[in-house]
């Protein structure tokens, strides 16, 4: 891992290196709280999902680094395109965090989805690696409007398998896009270890078949995921064309809150792994720079879990979509005519479906989500 | 030769629709520097340059994928797939992401697309140049799909399309691009951006293509000037006098246009050229028989290609529904 | 429990075509290590190790393209798809090649491979985990599309799908996985791999899931099982019987069975859990017009998903056939 | 181009390099003669399509080193997968070339086609790239069953953008199957320039991504194909892995009969590719070498022509397929009830349909086959 440009280092043989230009005390200690937040939201989303609040649920304990650090880096005209991994990155540019729960409580319409399009900030993206393309195309449409805009999408290692990968990737070093190819290399794609989805020792290798320039940064560490992403950012708004970061970490936790990791890995490897989590090594960071002690990281992190219990009591006192949301928004404007007769099928039929589904809770905790 | 051929009116659409709006650009395989292998696109690159007209690497779902960004951002981008086969690659992008950017976007974000694909058999060419997948994309909810047949629709839909906020994927039948020739007015058929609905009619009514009130033929694409001869056929020989309905919006259907072609004549025949099993026809005939069965005097029968991949050129024409198989469908349903 | 679920149909079925067979392999994602998301391939790497049973990189027409050119070569993949929507991306090997490869071949190199697919919803998941795609597949030449509803049908299905040469999507509903169980017998349906027909035959035959001569109800898939319980209703209720048929072969279709049943009750409904329009219902509704008109009391109906994205999963019960939505869908067919 | 393998000189400035091992004077008297058969069977083609006798056809004119020279290196137990572009192939594997004759003439059923597993050739491919994972599959299945067998799929370098060569490339690289990734750059996609296809350089690179070994050669050099095409199948089967090779050249005909390229080039470049083309610059070789002299030259020339003259009279007389061919093979064994409606129905309306198509002979001109 000697390859990985690294800033935090670990308080003991690791040593720290210099803040990057660009960021002042009052950005490391924003930054810390987007990591807190996203965090706080994670582990409340994985309790919920355990008291059957909401449902199979992917979570991202430890990649916090690699989506807050990479946001922190962009201007808000910039866009992103989150996977499922990176499912409440929202919540970082002002979706209710409330919504994504109400996502993964299965609410669809108002109460599940947010505007991408005033957010900035791709639907949640379930089909591995197809969002990719769009974040070339927001970036190339930029361009073509002469607009400094850059594009950023997250995607996995195993979603460098897609053809719809290569062919994003392929666009965007054709016509310079200034879009950032954010490759979160957890190392594992379900129980599929990078090793076996790839002859390639890295992922970023992989830009060699573009003419890419490519960065590997270590996935843990906010800043360096900071860096790589702001020079991205800044060489592809100039028309420097796109970049591919390797972000390389560990998947610590299992794919979903659905899926039993011991069946396919040792899980004292996840373990070992565990101590480089980005929040930790943070805010030791910050204190040893003297920018936050013990008091404002606990007051961070109790904010934070504070906004996320509201958003749960948000959650919750919304009310369940009526059975007219299923129609909602199928196009832009509805053709009136078209769901009349089904909106009238399902009214007559009267209270909801009383017969139980055949075997919910069975599948449920069989299946994987996303 | 007077008038425009449907190849010059789409030409004339997109030359007008990217003079309209700037944010309209046409991007795909050999688009610009050829005019496109039909030359659907010619002259815009002289007219708009290469910002606007894009000639693409070789991927479909790149190309699609891409101009769903594009539109996401608040570009109109119109994608050219070079021939109907060609779209499977991008299929994914389409039925999974342009059907469903609105439903996810709280209906603020469609994905303002429209995909052109020149389809459909009888111009000789080599496997997979002449397939008619259509009926798939009308099974796709959160896609327009619609077929002009006459080069005055297809220059007005397809202006219609791209004003549409939502993607629409435009069949356009490739026997029919040079078949003929119509008078196309220079003038724009509602006011590009701004029509009150004109835009969003063109996309879903059906068009009478012929008059007649003892049997409708419902019908669309190549086999609608097909079926015309064969109504007029009809005239001649046994005075009977046939509707001719060009379905023209595939999915969603002008339900009402289908139904009451089926009460007023009582009698109907479908015809398509893709294959007959779940092809767009079913769809057609179930909402005849499950709204005017009462109205029918004999069921609806179906006259399209059969249960096999379009052949290989020489027999295309044993495939593709012909005059003689249109009349002989037609008395089937008018002797019953 | 005494009996065995459909995943554990499923999963024997694989385990004996594997012991019969050494050309059987299976490939997909996390099929392996895990015995796949729905544990229907559990215990295959152990007994057969990994040059039989493998995971694959994550990416779809890869695995089906790589199937393709193993099944020419001369084994007989199968292929997982891990759910539904996640087939796209593999489509056009799927309907320009497999489909095709018999027809290119002078009918001696079929692709003969499986894909199974489980599909549809009612099992909570999010987006894009509860398609029901398989209309899409009943317009390709070429393919045939079949689809279990019980444990028992699912593993002589499955046996008689990988035996059979040409290539079959294999769609398994998802809800009924471990709904219900049934004995299934250790002893092969038929010989494999010299099956007279046998085989060939649970591939192309609809099963009538209840014996009734008032009503038939023709479906397939997830609402089987709702339509057997709509049709006990219908005789506590208003003592009127009810012949529900299980399609089971999807394309090609069992017409046979679907005019009898029409001609024997004269009343039909279609149920499916697809959107409507362009669903397969369309197609069994049309047959059953065509061929049955004079023998049907009333127009035949379709109870269906509707024409929207499957619904996220808190309102997948208003998407989804209900009984409820069966029944008045019966009562309308019955009091028309 | 100095990075090119490349054997054969010009007999001026570019010196001979020793023809590679494994190759006696009958190989290479074999290998001239396998040339000169592609170029008569493609001048045959293009003459053929002039006057109407086939249609829309895909010329390789220049790129027969391409084709005979790697195929000349395989076993007969490889497989080939050839795309449009190397559409007559199968005749060197022993398929009659009025069958590929038959095939551009729209004929289907068994007069169109030929039997892949027969000669381990696959049909050839008219959708871009999509055949490549088929390759895969086919020396994948070798490897599983122990079985030396490697193979070889052809595609141009605007393939290389598809989905589906990423994929079939990863697959290959992860199993380490025999396959042979042979990539004709002859720098134009139809009117796409190589130069706006990807941003490298070479398609060679393209191999970085997946870890995989690539060699670079004259496309226009026999035994430069023969040589790379050697030393990939003999690695490949010894469970060396795949090989990605590039043979660089130029398309100098048009994409097809129906392409009109100056729209969108300066004939005058394909003008002086010309000199390049690969069977003058073997017989002089094998001239220089004393292998074969210039009456040696003409007699297989001579004959090669009237195996071709000979194949179009087969074409000619070999009737057009009845109407019933549309319903073969569409299963390995139709279900015998499932065509029966749909002939009777044709059959009874008599004779084939009388009207015109309606604009045939316009569009013909107009659009690219392939
Ligand atoms: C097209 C598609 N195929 C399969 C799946 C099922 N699936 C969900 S997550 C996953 C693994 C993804 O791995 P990776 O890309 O490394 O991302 P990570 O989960 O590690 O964040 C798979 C196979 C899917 N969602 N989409
Ligand atoms: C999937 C697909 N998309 C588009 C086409 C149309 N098409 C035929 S040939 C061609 C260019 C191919 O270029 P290249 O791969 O370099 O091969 P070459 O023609 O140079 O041999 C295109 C775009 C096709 N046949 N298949
Ligand atoms: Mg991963
Ligand atoms: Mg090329």
């Amino acid at each position: 891992m000697g390859d990985l440009l690294r800033i935090i280092g670990n308080g003991k043989d690791v040593p720290d290196h210099p803040v990057p230009d660009g960021l002042g005390d009052k950005d490391l200690i924003e930054l810390y709280r987007w990591l807190v937040l996203l965090r706080s939201f994670d582990e409340r989303a994985v309790a919920l999902q355990r008291q059957g609040r909401i449902g199979t649920y992917a979570l991202y304990w430890g990649e916090e680094a690699t989506q807050a650090g990479s946001l922190y880096a962009l201007e808000e005209t910039d866009w992103i395109f989150p996977s499922y991994r990176q499912n409440s990155i929202g919540i970082l540019r002002g979706v209710p965090p409330s919504v994504i729960l109400a996502w993964w409580r299965g609410y669809g319409g108002n109460t599940g989805f947010y505007d991408t399009r005033h957010f900035r900030t791709g639907p949640i993206c379930v089909p591995i690696g197809t969002h990719i393309p769009h974040a070339v195309g927001t970036s190339w449409a930029a361009k073509l409007r002469g607009e400094r805009t850059a594009s950023l999408a997250w995607f996995g290692e195993g979603a460098t398998s897609e053809g719809d990968f290569h062919e994003a990737m392929n666009f965007a070093s054709v016509f310079k896009t200034a879009t950032i190819f954010f490759c979160t290399n957890n190392q594992w794609a379900i129980s599929t270890p990078v090793s076996q989805q790839m002859a390639t020792k890295t992922v970023a290798e992989k830009a060699l078949a573009y003419a890419m320039p490519a960065v590997r940064v270590d996935g843990f560490d906010p800043l360096a995921c900071w860096k790589a992403t702001k020079d991205a950012a800044d060489r592809g708004r100039a028309g420097g064309g796109p970049t591919l970061i390797e972000a390389f970490c560990y998947r610590i936790g299992a794919h979903g809150t659905a899926d039993d990791p011991r069946l396919y890995r040792d899980e004292s490897e996840a373990e070992k792994w565990k101590s480089h989590e980005p929040l930790g090594s943070m805010a030791s960071f910050l204190e040893r720079l003297g920018v936050l002690d013990a008091s404002g990281a606990e007051k961070i992190r109790h904010e934070a879990k504070q906004t996320i219990i509201d958003a749960v009591t948000e959650m919750e006192t919304t009310p369940t979509p009526g059975l007219e949301v299923i129609f909602d928004n199928v196009y832009a404007k509805n053709p009136p005519w078209m769901f009349a007769e089904g909106l009238e099928e399902l009214r007559s039929v009267g209270q909801r479906e009383l017969v139980k589904p055949l075997n919910a809770p069975d599948t449920q905790t069989e299946e994987e989500g996303a | 030769m007077t008038g425009s051929t449907m190849v010059e009116a789409l030409n004339l659409a997109l030359h007008q629709a990217m003079d309209a709006d700037d944010r309209v650009i046409v991007l795909g395989e050999d688009v610009a520097k050829t005019g496109g292998v039909f030359r659907v696109t010619q002259g815009l690159l002289d007219r708009f340059g290469k910002d606007r007209i894009i000639d693409t690497p070789l991927a479909e779902a790149g190309i699609v994928g891409s101009a769903i960004g594009m539109a996401i951002y608040g570009l109109l981008p119109v994608v050219e797939i070079q021939f109907d086969a060609f779209v499977y690659p991008g299929f994914e992008q389409i039925v999974v992401h342009a059907a469903r950017y609105a439903w996810r976007t709280q209906g603020q974000v469609p994905a303002s697309i429209v995909i052109r694909i020149p389809f459909g058999g009888g111009v000789r060419a080599p496997e997979l140049h002449s397939d008619s997948p259509e009926a798939l994309f009308c099974h796709v909810p959160g896609l327009k799909v619609v077929c002009p047949t006459t080069p005055r629709d297809a220059r007005d839909m397809l202006l219609a399309a791209i004003e549409d906020p939502d993607p629409v994927v435009f069949m356009e039948p490739k026997r029919i691009y040079r078949a003929g020739r119509q008078e196309v007015p220079e003038e724009l058929p509602f006011e590009f951006g701004n029509s009150n609905g004109e835009a969003s009619a063109l996309l879903s009514t059906a068009r009478t293509a012929r008059e007649g009130s003892d049997l409708a033929i419902l019908t669309y694409g190549s086999t609608v000037p097909l079926s015309v001869e064969a109504a007029d056929h009809l005239a001649a020989d046994r005075g009977i006098e046939t509707k001719v309905v060009d379905l023209r919006s595939l999915f969603p259907l002008d339900v009402d246009a289908i139904v009451s072609a089926a009460q007023e004549c009582g009698r109907v025949l479908v015809v398509h050229e893709a294959p007959r099993s779940g092809g767009l026809g079913a769809e057609v005939s179930s909402l005849v028989h499950e709204r005017a069965m009462l109205d029918l005097e004999a069921p609806v029968l179906r006259v399209t290609g059969f249960d096999v991949p379009f052949p290989q050129f020489a027999n295309e024409d044993d495939y593709i529904p012909s005059v003689d198989r249109i009349l002989q469908g037609a008395y089937r349903v008018l002797d019953f």
